[in-house]
């Protein structure tokens, strides 16, 4: 029985939200994964922030072209009707809210929508990238992370005490556990593993979550 | 993915009374004379839309295009730097009588106002039009010891474009000089609509050469020999 | 003997302070005649608000091209390096200071630069294009115009009275009876036409000039 | 009409002590690696230029390009988005050791604050960074009940710039996503050097498909097989 969700599954999760056609940025690392998982039949159009709209696949090792990269400088090739731009056009499409969605990993999420995953406070180097633009630009924003932190302190919390890298902005958050929305400044359980009890996922979750009637099965292939 | 609209009556039908209707081109150049048209068509058999905003350079020329529809009494007001050209008569008889209301904006601040809609920016300072009766009221702020003028955005619901290629997702390229403002009123309209000489397939346009990424099109459509307003105006052509 | 300069002769005027390669822009109606003056051996690059650089002489007649115009809607054709460009770039480049000069016409020219140039006030419609975008941009405005109205009315004048396009902006006018350039406040004369008594230019000019050591005659080839 | 600069030393022999540098690239794409490292061999030759203000997206990987330019000492300031990369050990040490001032700004508001000191507009509103520690001290203001964060133009003395094609008259086109900060940094510098890997007669670009127009252009200089900053750390690669 599934105690857990894999990072493959939270992004399967993700991916099944994603219409036929929308703009989407992922997040680097982990969010990335969300573009394997597209249901048959739907293809998204993916913005990367230097300047590329609608890129496909890794090329293959030894292929790769350095000046054809996404976000996290990683390699990519070009789907049929992708488009270069600057970094100014870049980010009008972010800014101007012109893509559908954006995914993205997480330090923390509060109930009120805020989100820090920018850092981790003092010490060390700081970088922002294009977090704090994405989060205040795209329709949604979504978040996908593990329901508790390594050392098991909850992720999802009543206030973040991370520094912010943006103020309520997050609408829903696939964890390893649950999908969880964010309405009128409150957790909203939308769907759970079925292994999983109310009051186990609330003691794993840093902030009283709302459950509405239907709370649908948390269901996902194994990969 | 495909945005292509079969027809321009498909094309402009969900544009409603009241709506705030950028225009693409700078004069003729660029104009989108047959969704401009098709949505006098409109009008004329149906009533709507009315009570239009439109934003413009100009205020259109003779009795074609924009000219034409302010003809119709179509628009309520007028955003635009330069309501005059060879022939302003028909938005300078309703101006004049009260009919119409215009804003007037400074060309780049024009522009610029397009653009930042576009790109998310709500206001911006610009040293344009400090001191001249066209930043009355507007809020001036000093930087750096030079005074400028603070500026809001301009958003619209639709935009009505002129491009010259587009593929199925939207992506646009333009023909010499009528590019102009085309390309701003994509990015600040809720849905853009675009007419082009060719609709191809995806990839068939240069990644390098799209000047318009598909993002900022809702919906395309084919005009294949587009009608050039000047040419229109040479003849003495009137629409309806 | 001259008594005024002909517009012809006032635009041979300008021209011959515009440096090769300079970046330029005319403004509509009588400036544009300033192109056709340029020195042998020079070739400016001139900017049209409509999104060209280095457009050429107009067509011959039947073969333009209603898709390549200047900002007077004149059809135009290109010099070798050209570029097109949107809008808000065009004016990024006028307002960013990239134009080396900008040349227009005017109603009234004040001793501290303020320029006229847009509307004669109430009546009529208002209309004023790229001209308040055009003054605050260029590295160096000048102005070409009549030295008086047609009713004999003095242009350059100690305020100006009809609704100002920019605030001190102008730094040299060339009239059809002198040079004159704008610092610290004041007209300074540069050149008259040498039929011309200073007392006499004075006269016609709504505020006094200082008159610098060197005074240049104002010759220009006749047309 | 003709910017092209006969060597990269000439290339770079204007820029001078306490400088502001943009250098265009994200992370090794469009960096122009051969104008880096001529202004380091300056640099270690002359022990001039130094004390400069960089701008970049990044700040720099391994020991080549810009990580190499760091870690000569040559900057005192680094504005940037994103200090962190495959490698990121010399930036990392003399920020950590307070060696080096770093001034972080989101990536969309770098663009935007660059494209905003070309254009002439010397602040501008966006919602980004709202209620973090990157708003901090900055004047927010509310637009239709939402508030902004207020931020002003970034300018520089110099750009280097990585093209693909240029002309005589500085028109540049790019390579795929090579384009990325290059068009903006030649828009906001008093003096944009562009490396490029051909130069051609003004004419041979098309003119629709011109990226950064010739008047933002300054120098060019021709570097016919430019080096990859991502093949040379791969390669172990140092500079000097």
């Amino acid at each position: 029985m599934t105690t857990k969700l894999s990072n493959a599954q939270i992004a399967w999760r993700a991916a099944q939200d994603i219409d036929d056609g929308a703009y989407v940025n992922l997040g680097i690392g982990f969010p990335e994964m969300v573009a394997q998982y597209q249901p048959p039949g739907r293809q998204a159009v993916f913005h990367t922030e230097n300047g590329i709209l609608n890129f496909g696949e890794p090329p293959i090792a030894g292929e790769e072209d350095w000046d054809l990269i996404n976000a996290g400088k990683k390699a990519v090739t070009l789907n049929p009707g992708a488009a270069f731009f600057h970094h100014a056009d870049s980010f009008a499409m972010v800014r101007g809210g012109h893509l559908d969605v954006a995914i993205l990993g997480a330090y923390q999420v509060a109930e009120n929508g805020d989100l820090a995953n920018w850092s981790i406070g003092a010490g060390g180097v700081p970088a922002v990238g294009g977090a704090m633009d994405l989060v205040h630009g795209a329709k949604r924003v979504a978040v996908i992370t593990e329901h508790v932190t390594k050392t098991g302190a909850p992720k999802l919390v009543k206030r973040c005490t991370l520094p912010l890298t943006g103020v309520a902005c997050v609408t829903r958050v696939y964890t390893s556990l649950a999908v969880i929305d964010i309405e009128n400044g409150r957790f909203v359980l939308r769907e759970k593993l079925p292994s999983l009890s109310l009051e186990e996922l609330q003691a794993l979750t840093g902030a009283e979550f709302l459950v509405p009637d239907t709370v649908a099965d948390l269901v996902v292939p194994e990969f | 993915m495909d945005k292509t609209v079969p027809s321009l009556v498909a094309a402009v039908s969900g544009i409603g009374d009241g709506a705030t209707v950028m225009i693409g081109g700078f004069g003729g150049s660029g104009a989108p004379i047959e969704l401009i048209h098709a949505l006098i068509d409109r009008f004329v058999a149906t009533g709507h839309p009315k009570d239009l905003t439109i934003v413009n350079n100009n205020a259109g020329n003779g009795h074609v295009g924009l000219a034409a529809l302010i003809e119709q009494r179509m628009a309520r007001k007028l955003i635009c730097s330069f309501p005059r050209s060879a022939d302003p008569r028909v938005f300078t008889d309703l101006y004049l009588s009260g009919e119409i209301e215009l804003e007037l904006v400074p060309q780049g601040t024009l522009a610029e106002r397009i653009r930042a809609g576009g790109a998310g920016i709500p206001a911006f300072y610009t040293p344009t039009a400090y001191g001249t009766d066209l930043a009355a009221g507007k809020p001036i702020e000093v930087f750096d010891g030079r005074p400028y003028v603070q500026e809001r955005w301009l958003r619209a619901d639709f935009a009505i474009v002129k491009a010259h290629r587009g593929d199925r997702h939207g992506n646009l390229t333009y023909n010499k000089a009528a590019r102009n403002f085309n390309p701003l009123m994509c990015t600040a309209a809720a849905t853009t609509i675009a007419q082009v000489s060719e609709i191809v397939a995806p990839g068939e346009i240069d990644p390098e050469a799209v000047v318009t990424p598909g993002i900022f099109v809702q919906a395309l459509v084919a005009v294949a020999d587009p009608q050039q307003e000047e040419v229109l105006n040479r003849a003495g052509a009137r629409h309806p």
